[in-house]
């Protein structure tokens, strides 16, 4: 697929999940584990033909580098050859406490968890006692044997640490060696990935490893895939990248789960990448110092949270009015208020539609998956300052947080930076009536231009005016661009469909649920149709892609099915609903559970 | 531009008497002045809150953001952050800047982020028609207060102090030409520049008959003398009576924001290079 | 109609505007006005009966006391037995600029303004000159011959002050006076209104008004109605008055143009009404101090208008979460941003419904004239505390600063403070689960009540929690709370009908437009649908009072028609929309004309 | 409730070695000693905002407002102006109450509201796994400032003394006695009490080493001698290599706004006699 949307050309991998079908039978991605009888290769939905396919838990406390242990087993599962998704689990609390990451490997793109498990590490008796219910017949477990007790293998790591006179914190290495030998996994790989991937101390680690490799044995195999190994990338990272493929110049924010992520990402790479990052007072000043860098024309973005967003509604309202560019990230959690900081939701559709008193246009996009996140992030960037306008990404912390192997072969962005600038022609008049709506743009500094931004009602030159048919001359104005920008949103795949794309029978569904809803979609033979573009509302993409359904199940995770609301809204009914609020994405196997309720 | 006219055609609406007119001249004279010492006045921006002050943007004819109660200061940083090229001036009221916004104020201060605040302090709400302020008298009748506040002021000078802040001094509008020299100061100052001025509300705070009488420029004051600079700007503490020193009270040299924050910059073919190494380096 | 909600007795006259046609036919509310041949009497639409009606304008600089001026004439009028309606409008400024009031009397109730003036009241020469086309053949001019020249009767202001020695703030004396001998309107009732309503140097003022009045001869007689005279309060009070009698203790909020007044209002007469007033040092504290109050068992209320109520959002989140009832007052301006901060407009609708992060439930009413803002607002203080959900009151700067004649016969709100409250059994659990989802009250310093509450997702008790099951259990509650609200608002007048009620045709409006609607409707022979309450959105008496509608207008001071996209969101599929956007209020005439450009 | 259990069964989730404990254990001894001195518990009100030391909310079981990050102290004035008779006392953290919410610490100074302000100071944003904070030293290296941040920390103690805080004092964790002494000092006084409270972050900012040979406890010091209290606030900048001054620094006694504030009741009867007399004069 290639876009031509005039401004950069855009070669299109993967990004609607048009995964080659291993069969080429309808329904593209075709999984399913079959667990009783044969664990790490699944079928094809469709053909029957065995895909390879593991999932690993690692858990621990919080302060025990859980996370970073499930990517270095997730980098194995990539080095094998395996998309990888991983999914991290943890309250907010600094050490103790439950923390465990999922890691999924399969032959085909995969984003979300199952519920069993192949194999689980286990660095105490909690991960061994609270996840008894996902083993099946042939799960392997390895635990760190000083602490737990369980079936499976055992390792003393304290033995091993000792013997090697390495740190406590290098034990993930030694649970690490014995998943890798556990799982028949070549050394030369377990070597490759820790060379790569381990910033500090990596032979010492490596060593760490190499004993418990060498005191356990083979009992689940994971034979390589023939795929070549992908990036890893987190969603925030994920738009970090897309965004500075758009432009990104300065990155202001504030931290709050589950955006800091993109903070500390791009404040860690910010000189590689020339940007600068700001982190300021409160997420008041975090918006009005992004306004700032626009006028001083400067591409810039924020990012927050929900409670973090509610402060910056007033400057958001404000970029809608005087028409200055801006991306926000705004990440989901679980609400309202404080709510569950670290766990996912998606609540908070309604109101990034809404956010900010009066009317203006903006542009609200939500990614399925990391690789939706770096093309549409780079998109928003582009669009924001094609047309002026808020431009929304809208993450959750499923997507934030989970870790999901990219594609970039063939996705370049060349940005064009292709915003409407002055002509400099004096006198600039900042807001010029068009017939797009879209004023040329200038900046404080270029040469007889005196730029005037307005919160106030202001005329074409950006001078306050109380005269009413100038307000509805500039109203009509700003108005226009949402005109503008519905037709240029064509040019982009802003609906996308999974599953059965033919059935009677569709999941709508937005977000971080793409990739539980096209599994399921694909085992329960529905058609599955996730809009991207959210605002301005691709109405007419989105009657196509429910062409001929008979019953539309809204899925979400929200109490309230907010896209379903907006749906109805645009004439779009839906028959029923399937929702989630207790912060733990959907799984697999309870979302067909659930689906299976529902279908007529 | 150059000669440029530098009042617009908008009409002001000021009340008769109003101090705001006495800043208004004042920034006006010191435009055309660093005109004429050749500086680009498209290099200037100001910003303004939302106010009877924040009028002077439609007034200007320079770069400006009118933007929104409270928040000239963080525009302002992100403006002299995005280009530090840019003369970037604020124009706050003490609704504004002491209430609505105070924390960047300080936080401004702090980091010595290299622009002016000016805030047009006529210890009064004036746009919303007369409310008291941070700055309002103990017991002051506004119309959220009409038998009187029960707070009493805060002293915006000493919080500066404070705060961090390496340029700080108090004006009046009635002494104009002091004004000028020390807005002039304080433009020219590099690092984070504040100026409270005593501003004239002709309807809600008509205060020149207290003012006037209690107003001096204390002689051999050493602005570069910290301790000293604290003496003076307790002299007066915007409720009981005494002399109110103006003049620079306090200079100092440090670093801006703006240079400790630079990064150097990347082409665009660099910064592709650098995503490709990231996404590299992620498998 | 007298409606027992359980809580207490009301009884309503006129809330749903019935009142008694002149004829007793169908359309209830019936008069027009027949400029040409005679302007101070109107015929009934529906039997021809006249009826009395008189519109007067009154214009000087900012800084005049044009509104105080105005209020005097809404007086006199008021106490010739006329219903009163005066719109204000100024700009943004303090002194000069063009500031002007519209005040109409009718017979009748009456809610907004005619273009066409039987008086102009010129302080100066713009005013004669801005209004122009708003004089028919029978307007009477009365203007300071000082400043203006004009047709009608002039008065040398400057010599009456200068003869009785005034001050300049007594020229509108003058005016006030020259214009009740225009109308012939008795001595003895400018005295009366005088000495009722000039605070300062009355017997001086009465002085210069009679030097006009004696100077003047009458041009056109307003002959005195039957009715009694009434209050005459402005929005803004009324608010404050029903917050009152709904058990208001303490007002929190920060000034913002339209909803100022009300803040003043309750300032200066907290010590009578023993409430407490604060202004803090912004929004935010605003909202988290009425939180405090509230915590601390004492019912408060907030105001504000767009722009402050952006910062407000992250505090109402939390009042949704931690289960605190909260009214806010959130009187609309023209955005977006600052926009116009003294017009008009309707554009927060659906930012109120949505905003602050996660999913609550809510109350949001709102109000179409001054007798409807007493009552609703006692009603939403009540609801807010018998639910313990964030309650709003959603006026704009029409029916904030507009003056109305406000019928108190016979309204007696007994507030019961009927929330629940706890029954002293230890343990007190904040959060208790019960069947309503409403959990008893109590309050530090309560005799061994452990009271937490809890911005983070929690259990009964009020402690964090971020077990799954729990999550959900409590969304729940909190969800289910809004099933009863549905239940419990089931009690009041939720939606008005106006007009002919049994048109297929039909107008729908909310707020302010109320009266611009009824008098379009009865002149249109339409039916005029108003829903009062528009959450939770009353569905169902929403479907009966549109039942058998052909044809559904929106008429919203929009751009995007709010109410329009909530009902079809609601299955209710309105037809067309008549919008305006220009911070001016529809008058009769211009919405009569763009309603017939639609309808069918 | 007499002789409750103080300590809540919830699972106290702060790191080993985290200063937190301290504060904890040092309120609840407090809260002992006022139980026994014959106070009861249930007008005793806790607010805290969101953090590490938020969860102290969690574990102590008495009344509390468990608020949002950086709000706790307007919701403390609220309720003491909803309840005079109740004891509020705010845990923040210094990201909370230093940051996001500056400007309700300041005000409450301003206002002399009688709630005790306790700051749990670790220097560091602690729950979002460590950002610098306004009190972090120029140069630290936090996750949003790799490279090391681009300013110099605030001193809250010389913000406080400028805003008219009438108890002003800094504590330290590992000194808990005198820490004890401070906490009660400020919940007996009557008016605004601010503790600083250096706290031991053991994962972020773990500076025991660098406190606990500097701090010291001036001798002779007349905590109501504002000049000196200035003198002593500023030998450490919370930056610079010094000596710390711990204990009460400064204390006045002023009204509070409570009181200043406070309206007569009225009965349910005046109130609707009060309404009718308002409306009887609209005519
Ligand atoms: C968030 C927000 N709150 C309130 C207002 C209303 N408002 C406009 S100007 C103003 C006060 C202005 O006072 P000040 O800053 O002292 O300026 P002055 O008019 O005295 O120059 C207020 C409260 C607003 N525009 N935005
Ligand atoms: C409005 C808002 N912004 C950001 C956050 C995220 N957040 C939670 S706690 C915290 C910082 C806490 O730092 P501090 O106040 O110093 O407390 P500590 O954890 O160190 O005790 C932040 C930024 C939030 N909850 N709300
Ligand atoms: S109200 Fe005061 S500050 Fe505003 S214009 Fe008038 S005199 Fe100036
Ligand atoms: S991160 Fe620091 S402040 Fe938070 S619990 Fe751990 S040691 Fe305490
Ligand atoms: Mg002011
Ligand atoms: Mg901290």
């Amino acid at each position: 697929m290639k876009i031509d949307s005039g401004l950069f050309e855009y070669n299109v991998r993967n990004v609607t999940s048009e995964i080659q079908p291993c069969c080429g039978g309808p329904g593209g991605w075709h999984h399913d584990n079959v667990y009783a009888r044969t664990c790490i290769t699944v079928s094809c939905g469709a053909c029957m033909t065995e895909i390879q396919e593991v999932s690993v838990l690692i858990g621990g406390r919080a302060g025990d580098g859980i996370n970073s242990a499930g990517a270095l087993v997730a980098q194995l599962l990539n080095h094998l050859g395996y998309r990888i998704y991983l999914d991290f689990d943890y309250p907010s609390l600094i050490r103790g406490g439950h923390n465990f990451a999922i890691i999924r490997g399969s032959e085909h793109e995969v984003g979300t968890c199952r519920e069993k498990l192949d194999f689980i590490l286990a660095l105490n008796q909690e991960t061994v006692d609270r996840h008894r219910d996902q083993v099946h017949a042939g799960t392997a477990i390895i635990f760190n044997a000083d602490l737990a007790r369980s079936d499976g293998q055992g390792i003393s790591i304290k033995n091993i640490l000792t013997s090697e006179k390495a740190p406590e914190i290098m034990g993930n290495s030694a649970i690490i060696g014995g998943f890798a030998k556990a799982a028949g996994i070549e050394w030369v790989i377990v070597e490759t990935v820790f060379r790569r991937h381990i910033p500090k101390g990596m032979d010492l680690n490596l060593s760490v490893a190499r004993r418990a490799y060498d005191q356990l044995t083979v009992v689940r195999r994971i034979e390589p895939c023939n795929n070549p190994p992908l990036p890893l990338l987190n969603g925030n990272e994920a738009i970090g990248l897309g965004l500075v493929r758009g432009g990104l110049e300065a990155y202001v924010s504030y931290p709050m789960t589950p955006s800091s992520g993109l903070l500390h990402f791009l404040a860690g790479e910010n000189e590689k990448l020339g940007i600068m990052v700001v982190h300021p007072e409160n997420e008041i000043a975090v918006i009005l110092m992004a306004l700032g860098f626009a006028y001083g024309g400067k591409r810039a973005a924020v990012g927050t949270s929900g409670g973090g967003f509610c402060l910056m509604t007033e400057g958001l309202s404000l970029a809608g009015m005087a028409e200055i560019p801006l991306v926000l990230v705004v990440s989901q959690r679980t609400g309202p208020s404080t709510g569950l900081p670290t766990y996912t939701g998606q609540s908070e559709l309604q109101f990034v539609l809404h956010a900010g008193q009066g009317e203006y246009p903006r542009l609200v996009v939500a990614p399925g998956d990391a690789q939706e996140a770096l093309f549409w992030s780079a998109i928003a960037m582009d669009i924001a300052w094609k047309f002026q306008v808020p431009a929304f990404i809208l993450p959750d912390k499923t997507l934030s947080e989970g870790t999901y192997s990219v594609d970039t072969g063939g996705i370049t962005v060349p940005v064009t930076k292709a915003a409407p600038f002055w002509d400099k022609k004096p006198p600039y008049r900042r807001y010029a009536d068009t017939p797009s709506g879209v004023s040329p743009l200038a900046f404080p500094g270029a040469k007889d231009a005196v730029v005037k931004v307005n919160s106030y009602a202001h005329d074409a030159s950006g001078y306050t005016t109380e005269e009413a048919g100038m307000v509805t001359l500039m109203t009509d104005k700003r108005l226009r661009k949402d005109e503008e920008l519905i037709t240029g949103m064509n040019g982009y795949p802003q609906v996308n469909v999974h599953g059965s794309a033919e059935a009677p029978v569709a999941i709508l569904c937005w977000g971080s649920t793409k990739g539980v809803c096209s599994e399921a979609g694909v085992k329960l033979g529905l058609r599955v149709v996730q809009p991207v573009v959210i605002a301005p509302f691709p109405v007419t993409p989105l009657k196509e892609a429910l062409a001929e359904t008979k019953t539309i199940i809204c899925v979400e995770e929200n109490a309230t099915a907010q896209l379903a609301a907006l749906a109805r809204q645009h004439g779009i009914i839906p028959d029923a609903k399937v929702l989630r609020y207790d912060g733990r994405p959907f799984t697999y196997e309870s979302l067909c559970a659930r689906l299976k309720e529902v279908i007529p | 531009m150059t000669g440029r006219e530098l009042i617009t055609d908008v009409q002001n609406t000021w009340c008769p008497g109003c101090g705001n007119f006495t800043i208004q001249h004042t920034l006006k004279k010191i435009l055309a002045e660093m005109e004429t010492a050749g500086r680009s006045l498209d290099d200037v921006v100001l910003v303004s809150g939302i106010g009877c002050h924040a009028k002077i943007a439609d007034y200007l004819n320079i770069n400006t953001f009118y933007s929104l109660h409270g928040r000239t200061i963080p525009v302002a940083t992100g403006i002299k952050l995005a280009n530090p090229d840019l003369t970037v001036i604020c124009c706050c009221g003490d609704g504004d800047c002491y209430a609505e916004g105070l924390d960047h104020l300080i936080f401004a201060a702090k980091r010595n982020v290299d622009i002016t605040v000016i805030v047009h302090n006529n210890r009064v709400y004036g746009l919303t028609t007369g409310q008291y302020t941070p700055t309002s008298p103990l017991g002051f009748r506004g119309k959220s207060t009409p038998s009187g506040t029960a707070e009493f002021p805060l002293n915006p000078l000493e919080l500066m102090l404070a705060s961090g802040a390496t340029y700080i001094a108090r004006g009046y509008t009635k002494k104009m030409d002091q004004l000028r020299a020390l807005l002039q100061g304080g433009i020219a100052h590099r690092g984070f520049s504040f100026i409270d001025v005593l501003q004239i509300c002709a309807t809600f705070f008509p205060a020149a008959d207290y003012y006037t009488p209690r107003v001096y420029d204390p002689a051999d004051h050493d602005p570069t003398s910290f301790d000293h600079a604290c003496v003076l700007a307790r002299e007066w503490d915007y409720n009981s009576d005494a002399r109110i020193p103006l003049g620079v009270l306090y200079t100092a040299t440090f670093p801006c924001f703006g240079e400790r924050m630079a990064t150097k910059g990347v082409t665009a073919g660099e910064r592709e290079e650098a995503v490709r190494q990231i996404l590299a380096s992620r498998i």
